[in-house]
């Protein structure tokens, strides 16, 4: 569905974990926002994860700061933003500037936390957006994917990156076509330093089975949460190579019916997290205009 | 670096791409899909205009129309896609199958396609960056040079200035000599329009030069910057202009629907920009009525 | 690079000051002798601070106080002076004749010193110009280094990065989260501000942040760089506000007089500063009716 | 006379000319206005050469526009400034920006003249605003001056240069004692590229008695227009080299009524062109205000 895949950082869908109230890509925003402190500057994309900071600014995070690429700084939430550059994420902003001031401030580790996604990731965290190469290379790739856009410049240089992918063994992979995105490289000690990386890498990877976390010393991926339901042996056949699993494993909680309800609230029209089947079901703009000025108090 | 600095630069739009756009360009726009300048990518799909290098950060759906309408030969930049899940349709074709035309890729992220508009404002032959160190961005974009910190930090990365022949710019307000004024995010708008050639100026509004000096810390371009400037209302539809209309999401649905097919975006080409004489016709066949309604949803929250 | 950025940074001039600038600091002040800070360098005068590392670009009035008042020992700039005709007075004494401390100066052009503020807020080890080529600064600054391009143009000047410990920007109003809206001219506050470990904002006028948010476009700093706001109306007189108050012409020319001689300094320095406890009693000993009238001028011309 | 040092790129001075209605100061202004072109965007400092810049606009060149290193770009100027950063200097501008945006685009070569002052000067137009010698040297000066300030800038990459300066032997010398601000430096051809300067370098020098210029191919300083009763030998002697003179001297006429009105109106309390007597001759702060008000019609 078009507007769906236009949206979103991840493809959502509407279909409910099995024997929940909830779909995994519910889950997924809701331990994300998890990742957020109060107070803290959030560079974050378009789609799942900006719903995921709105949902922390709703709870225990009301003083969290999104920031967008475009340059629009501390923006007050009431409507989704479909593109970074929608007038919607300059609502109120504390500061309207520029791209360049942006990335700037990035890089002078004013931004504490970041979220991206990928079509690949390895062992030591490290993305791929750029291209799967199949039986091709990087000029002639299989699949063209979007580039960096911002994504490889928040893994370089923000305070700490939660990542957000759909558990799937072609994308959990044991090296990556093309590093788009540094991780912690070949996870050697100081690998990013040595490379003149300011950012403290990725800390988390939320998938819709369970939450990857990374060894302070190894650098390497292993498994921290699993989702209620899931089977370990499940995720470790989802990966392509030989997983860690934490001594204590722990099991997330299934989310309260006040954050379900806030992160559908959050996304009136259901087009960020309804997946292919949302917008069919919306009678035309006008409607998607309603819903927005009433979520809006407007 | 402009030719033209005299007076009233007013021009139509079929004036302004005629006159600064040609075959073999290299071209950069303002706006970061909001603010994208549609009307003046809807006019030089009717030009015809062939060959041209688009040096950008992140310009998925305006790409997407001039790629599927075989202008462009050439993409530098950061981004090209919805989400990290895939790219548009048209670009899609043209990276995979060579249809209508390949499309030659040079990769970099944002933030380093950034230093390099900043490097071509501030007319210096390079920026660094930290950005894009050890990655295959790097390895396979040999114009990014990786060089020793000479004052004794780590190393950093060093991209080349951005120059390119035009930049086109849609803002809010403008005056005939060129003075432009941006609400909302502003994007790399003021390095483009300083790095680029030549520069064009859409606008929702021409205003008067007094009005202009009312509020002299909005104009984000100065006039000595710009060769041309045309009054284009709604020239961002179905893209958002801040202060002025909202994002049609539902509009943008079905060109992404219409373009899955190359049939699909031909139909949508004919419909709504061959079809079309000029952007009122466009805005004619979306319905004012639409845009309307998407003012009156943008006004409720911003208001210039 | 703010270590408090949680909530409200509201402080007293004298906590501010105390708090962030300590002896041997480096530092930097907004503005562009107008907007310059001149309640905040009364403060560091008062409260004794030596050893003052000034980074800056041209910074007249404020230096000729600091210097004279004896807290600094290094000056990194382009411009101490009055026209091409000389120096100001105690800075003239200070480097002339050793009158109260000698004077350290590392020279800079003013375009030179803007890049080094501005690498240091992109937090990039260097920039490039094409300033200072071909002449003595570079001859004597060990620091300013002339490279070959690696992209095949001619030579240009780096210049490293400007990372002062604090840096103090007047403004004219601001929240107490530290996000600071200017009008008028910005100087290179932007960048002193990202580029400065510490910043000190002092204003007008602070306002409710939903003020600030009406008009996110003015927000030249945000509230990440910020330590602390300090309300501190008429914070500038004698130097201008814009949209706030006209420059004293006279009472400038009279400190210039006073300035000449040691002595005339010290006496001045006895009554504007050390005899006013904080800067509103500096007000009052100016005439409230004198800064209306200031106020007055500034209103026909710029409203904010 | 404090205000006057203070505001003034050269000390102005209220005597007149010998036999004329005018000042020397002010002939410098109005002869320094004839050098802008209508259209043309001027990179002005404070004092006499901004005079000369509001006269221009005046008379032949009404679209001229003003910048100001401070960010202020085309104001209008109902008010004289006495610094760049004064309030005045941003008046209605057309645009008002920073510092760096503005020193950017001078090196970007958007702007097409400036006016310049020094200390020192020598026959290829290289500019000291630094260091007066004396028996010193660099470190340990007889006079030391406020540096470059943005004049080293102006001379490195603005369009083309006017300076002006009072003649005085001991500053039109052999060498620059500190070498600020690059005129043709040797004067070799090539000098100014070979050093990666892009600005065209000076065109004329306007000084107290004749204006100079600066032949095109050795880039030396000639004599090219002596002022009303002033006769070429005083000149010669009042130049530290063997200097060269215009086959065809031009002679400068004396300026016109309108010309010297309008540069009495424009600087009302005479703060600017008036010299040491002039501030002394206010009664006051009440009245710089009223006749500031007045000049603007306000």
């Amino acid at each position: 569905m078009g507007t769906l895949e236009g949206v979103s950082l991840m493809k959502g869908s509407s279909e409910l974990v099995k024997g929940k109230s909830y779909t995994a890509s519910e889950l997924m925003a809701i331990t994300t926002a998890k990742e957020f402190k109060d107070w803290e500057v959030a560079f974050v994309g378009i789609g799942i994860p900006l719903v995921a900071g709105i949902l922390a600014k709703r709870f225990h995070a009301p003083n969290l700061s999104i920031v967008y690429e475009s340059g629009c700084i501390g923006p007050e939430k009431y409507r989704v933003d479909f593109n970074v550059g929608d007038s919607s994420a300059a609502d109120e902003a504390l500061c309207l500037t520029s791209e360049w001031h942006v990335f700037g401030d990035l890089q002078a580790g004013y931004y504490d936390i970041g979220v991206l996604g990928g079509a690949q990731i390895d062992r030591f965290g490290n993305l791929n957006t750029t291209a799967i190469y199949g039986e091709g290379d990087y000029k002639r790739p299989k699949v063209r994917l979007p580039g960096s856009g911002g994504g490889n410049d928040i893994g370089s240089s923000v305070g700490r990156v939660v990542i957000m992918m759909r558990l799937e063994k072609h994308r959990f992979v044991p090296r990556v076509d093309f590093l788009t995105t540094p991780g912690f490289l070949d996870g050697t000690p100081g690998a990013r330093e040595r490379a003149g990386l300011l950012g403290g890498g990725p800390v988390a990877v939320v998938t819709s089975k369970c939450v990857f976390r990374f060894h302070p010393e190894t650098r390497e991926m292993y498994l921290d949460t699993i989702y209620p339901g899931v089977e370990v042996d499940e995720i470790r056949q989802s990966v392509g190579w030989d997983l860690l699993v934490a001594n204590e494993l722990k099991v997330a909680e299934d989310p309260g019916e006040a954050e379900l309800a806030a992160l559908r609230a959050a996304d009136p029209a259901n087009l960020i997290m309804g997946g292919a089947a949302a917008r069919q079901k919306l009678s035309g703009l006008d409607e998607f205009l309603e819903l927005t000025l009433k979520y809006a108090g407007k | 670096m402009t030719e033209n600095n005299h007076g009233n630069k007013r021009m139509t739009l079929r004036e302004a791409v005629s006159a600064y756009i040609k075959d073999g360009a290299s071209i950069t726009f303002g706006g970061f899909i909001g603010r994208d300048c549609v009307a003046a990518v809807h006019e030089i799909i009717r030009q015809g205009i062939k060959d041209l290098t688009v040096i950008d950060d992140s310009k998925t759906d305006i790409m997407d129309l001039l790629v599927g309408a075989g202008c462009v030969r050439r993409w530098e930049g950061a981004y090209l896609g919805y989400g990290a899940i895939g790219l548009a349709n048209n670009v899609r074709r043209a990276v995979e199958q060579g249809i209508p035309a390949t499309l030659e890729v040079e990769d970099w992220s944002n933030a380093g396609i950034s230093m390099r508009f900043l490097a071509g404002g501030l007319n210096l032959p390079f920026m660094a960056t930290r950005s894009m160190l050890g990655t295959d961005i790097i390895k396979y974009n040999e114009r990014i040079k990786v060089v020793d910190d000479p004052y004794g930090g780590s190393q950093v990365a060093l991209v080349p200035a951005a120059r390119p022949e035009v930049a086109v710019i849609h803002v809010q307000r403008a005056d005939v000599l060129g003075n432009a004024q941006v609400w909302g995010f502003t994007g790399n708008d003021e390095n483009k329009a300083r790095a680029a050639r030549h520069t064009i100026i859409t606008c929702e509004e021409i205003v008067p030069t007094e009005q202009i000096r009312r509020q002299g810390n909005m104009t984000l371009i100065p006039f000595y910057c710009v060769d041309a400037v045309v009054q284009v209302p709604y020239g961002c539809y179905p893209q958002s202009c801040y202060g002025f209309y909202s994002y049609d999401v539902m509009f943008c649905g079905d060109y992404h629907e219409m373009s899955k097919t190359r049939e699909g975006f031909l139909k949508w080409l004919d419909e709504y920009v061959h079809g079309c004489r000029d952007h009122n016709e466009y805005c004619a066949k979306v319905g004012w009525e639409r845009l309307q309604a998407l003012s009156h949803l943008e006004k409720q929250f911003n208001r210039i």
